[in-house]
């Protein structure tokens, strides 16, 4: 795979105890895909974890999937302990985030309020999530695009 | 270092009195009187005579609540108005993570409102007594399921409260089912569990022990359950088992999923030793389904047709409901009794399909490329061959959360809808087969006019539930 | 003497300005004003054109109620939630009789207390204008589906109404459904019917005609079921029709079914005239359903399969509620999307069955035999033919309540449940083929350990209702 | 097909406006079988049919079938039509005979009360009644089994 220098560095992770891993593994390559490069902590990954993993990386973003429906719980005080161990990262959070998710901007508004910059519904597909991400990094779409299709 | 060797009698029981301490119901097992139990239930409940001269497939359904009464009605209600000719009993999450304490807060809260505080029967806490009140209960014998890395304790209760088969095994049991697991760790659990089933089974009863086949249940390349589950078998032949099922989980190509349950029933009685009886066992979908009842009655039914042609010994049913989750007993029965008529009117007409040879013959050149991978790896010690395969990715699961698998291999489906490889990471595999696999991949990519990527990765995973076998653009 | 020849213009005129004073909608139709309408109708409301030109088989239930506004509401849910490609609408049993004052009565009560009063949709009562509404109303194609042996009138007023589709024909229509009306009586009104098809067609409006394929829906042998269809497309071809759709009714044995729809579109374009277009449609299950909504949609998804398989232009699906007589639009909506499930995840399967040719070779050599009797009987002349065929029982079809046919023969399945014939009365056949049924059925005679008799049929009957394909002892 | 001399003749028929054929077509071919003559009047009888039919072949039995729900309306007077006719036969009636079927001894006496000799309900096997026309006619198996399979 052709690399981007321009690429930065994407912590991604399943919060909690939960153990879905398919959207994660999607993820994964798509953001790889798309020229970025991706530390996957994988399913069941603790607050701390993820606060270890984005220091010692060094990440611009920070990712979290959650499809059991505990993400609220397995967030309260998330921002606070990526603060303590001096993470400065944008924070996106997406997947199954409520039971009986009929109303989405009622969960977005939950998760906003604990911080994340980006909420996402498990509809969402990758490509979204990338462009947000290239948008909230600054980056161009040809910073990128070069390395979608190497593999 | 731990190898594939039986564990000696002495040490047998020696981890058999440590274990039954870790929870006081451990205490009322009497493994003689236990024998003798067994030896008093009627023919019909012995789980591996029914399994093994049955004439066409059997249907068997999930189930599991905390309460014992409760049980016996909704096992009652899938024999009866289901029409199950196995019944299954399936364990709650909390024994299933060897907390028998929350288990047991779970049952006490369950008695107290009657609601279902747990997502099945925590069989350690009801005991050997209420197992047995169980086994009594049912005209038709009873499986455990359930999905717990440690299951020895689960096991020494519920083979001394009757039941006679046992789900699980040491890689199916922690690969997709657990994240911090070490395989070394949960091969000597097992290497117990079917030590015990051993015991038993050189006793006179014959334990039926069963591998989970589908494994994630999501895309699974069939070569690679089917030499997980021949492992699993060895490993269980070795501490004693005789009567083993290996399991296959549909992918919805009729024609791989045909020639997979013939490869795996050719290949396990190969690899087997001949002392063993082989049975095979289908599991209808076990990826995400349609979110509407007449859609998943569709999966269920494209299930039932292939169990129709290629005639496993025994088929896990799903449900209508599968979408939402745990099923009524109703809709859980709905879903026996649709493939039950699906087998019993296609199962006559003998139908043989176009393909079968070809794909059995590709899917048994790939499962022996892996086989000799764990051979070579373990210097001819299967236990070590495992570990170190896993270890080094040359053998993998796809999408597996757990730390011991790479999980770096992705499967995506060829034209046809046939479960290629589109990421081989370092799975071990001869280059030709690789090279078929890319061509079939390539093919799709022509017909779709986009090039071979993760995104049809995706699509494959949602496209079921999508109304689609294959993820198209 | 009635023969196969197209009615001359002044007969169609005398004709239809004759039954359209039978009730007082029929002085609304004008032909030339008809044919402006439907030129004014968008693409995807013009049936021959949609159905010639899918790519997979289009779904198409059965539905009608009385009220206008009823129906648009069904179709609407048909469309929307079913996703039926194709629309019915299923007429009344008294406009059937052509009692057509007491469907009005009928549907008067309907409006008054909004019951369905009606089983079906009274299309001459709601007269150009009503059929019109629905017409507009509904984005998509609509069919005629009824079972008159006298349509004229339905069929002036629904075509002047914008309907593009029109089941039915002087055999199909007469054999199953009516006892005394003669087979000379139904072919000359259904000439008149095909002849204003053709009218239309000849202006640039391809009326769709749909011969009623599954005959008695009860064991009908493939073959007497082709050439039955075959002759009524002959027919309407010869009054001008130019798009026929020729259909067939599930057996339930899927090499006999994809066989037999195989045989039925290579003999349709072998014998029709090359200026028409010939599709083909295949019924799901019309024999009797299992009373049970789970069991019965393992019949559905068995159709689903076979349709997968066999790729018919069209299927006419089932619903679950089969069992009690007309479905919830619920339950119709679900016999769709279960059916569009199975299809969808198997067609690109492209599955290839054992068997097919050879049982299509004896389908083909049985259907020559049948038209060959209908050729010599008419001395060349297929109306003719086929009454004299009827009439000494070298043409026939079982289990049929009409007087115009000995409804002699008798079916019973063999070994692998394909449907043969037991009891071949005067039916005209080739020895070596009845050779061919007598072996496979005592074939299957040895395997039950019984001899050959009318048990067989009677079981045969109750099979699939009872949850199998064939009527073991 | 041997025909036993001492046979009796049955007149066979689906009443009223009912079109069920698939039933009355088993049983022609049962009672047949069983080495009766049958006379199979078919679908849509009516009860003059009945009886004219049973006066012209002298029928020592008349068997009324209905599938669809009408029965009872369509029996109504049908004994005394046969009975101005002068026919002397025993009269059977089977099939789907009320809609809702729950209770099929209510059934049976609402038909005995009309005047059948015996009422069946849809499961019956064709064996059953013929049983009972042997014990009604005073057949003895013997007079009719040899020709049962010989077809």
């Amino acid at each position: 795979m052709v690399l981007n220098t321009m690429s930065q560095t994407v912590v991604l992770g399943v919060i909690g105890s939960d153990a879905h891993v398919v959207g994660i593994t999607i993820l994964e390559q798509a953001f790889s895909a798309a020229g970025f490069d991706v530390v996957n902590l994988g399913v069941q990954t603790s607050q701390e974890e993820f606060a270890e993993a984005a220091v010692a990386h060094d990440a611009g973003a920070v990712l979290v999937s959650s499809l059991y429906g505990h993400a609220e719980q397995d967030c309260q005080g998330f921002h606070q302990v990526l603060e303590e161990a001096g993470v400065d990262a944008a924070t996106y959070i997406g997947g199954n985030l409520a039971v009986g998710q009929d109303d989405f901007e009622e969960t977005r508004a939950t998760f906003e309020a604990l911080g994340f910059d980006r909420v996402f519904d498990s509809e969402t597909d990758p490509e979204e999530a990338i462009a947000a991400l290239r948008d909230d990094l600054g980056l161009t779409t040809t910073d990128t695009e070069r390395a979608t299709i190497s593999s | 270092m731990i190898r594939d060797e039986r564990i000696p009698s002495d040490e047998l029981r020696r981890i058999d009195e440590e274990i039954r301490s870790d929870w006081p119901t451990g205490a009322d097992v009497d493994f003689e009187e236990a024998i003798a139990y067994h030896e008093s239930l009627p023919e019909r409940k012995r789980f591996a005579d029914v399994l093994e001269s049955a004439d066409k497939p059997l249907l068997q359904p999930r189930a599991g609540v905390p309460r014992l009464d409760d049980q016996i009605e909704l096992l009652e209600y899938l024999h009866g108005e289901g029409k199950a000719d196995l019944l299954p009993t399936t364990i709650d999450s909390y024994t299933r993570d060897n907390e028998y304490e929350k288990a047991q807060q779970g049952l006490e809260k369950a008695r107290e409102t009657g609601d279902d505080t747990l997502n099945g029967f925590p069989a350690v806490n009801h005991g050997v007594e209420g197992c047995r009140e169980l086994i009594e209960a049912i005209d038709a014998p009873i499986e455990v399921r359930h999905g717990t890395p440690d299951a020895r304790l689960l096991a020494a209760i519920t083979f001394a409260g009757g039941f006679q088969s046992f789900e699980g095994g040491p890689i199916s049991y922690n690969i997709p089912y657990t994240k911090r697991h070490g395989l070394e760790e949960t091969i000597e659990r097992w290497q117990f569990v079917d030590r015990l089933a051993g015991a038993y089974t050189q006793r006179g009863v014959r334990i039926n022990r069963e591998p989970f086949g589908p494994l994630t249940g999501t895309l699974v390349p069939p070569s690679i359950a089917i030499a997980i589950g021949i492992v699993e078998g060895q490993l269980a032949a070795t501490q004693g088992v005789r009567s083993i099922t290996l399991g296959y989980g549909q992918v919805g190509n009729v024609v791989q999923d045909v020639a997979a349950l013939n490869a795996l029933r050719d290949l396990a009685n190969e690899y087997l030793p001949d002392e063993v009886v082989v049975t095979t066992v289908f599991h209808e979908w076990m990826g995400g389904f349609p979110p509407d009842e007449a859609r998943a009655n569709g999966v269920i039914s494209l299930g039932g047709m292939t169990a129709a042609i290629a005639q496993p010994d025994k088929v896990i049913t799903k449900s209508p409901q599968e979408f939402q989750g745990v099923p009524t007993m109703q809709a859980n029965a709905a879903g026996l009794r649709t493939t039950r008529q699906v087998i019993d009117m296609a199962i006559e007409q003998n139908i043989g399909i176009d393909g079968i040879v070809e794909e059995q013959d590709l899917i048994e050149r790939e499962t022996r490329c892996l086989m000799d991978a764990i051979f070579t790896h373990g210097d001819g010690d299967v236990v070590q061959g495992t570990i170190k395969a896993f270890d080094s990715g040359a053998l993998d699961v796809p999408f597996a959360p757990s730390d011991s698998a790479k999980g770096a291999i992705l499967p995506a489906r060829d034209d046809d809808g046939r479960v290629r490889i589109f990421e081989w990471a370092d799975l071990e595999m001869d280059d030709d087969i690789k090279e078929i696999h890319k061509a079939r991949l390539s093919q799709r990519a022509d017909t779709e006019g986009r090039e071979q990527s993760f995104r049809m990765v995706a699509d494959d995973v949602d496209a079921i539930s999508d109304g689609k076998l294959i993820g198209r653009p």
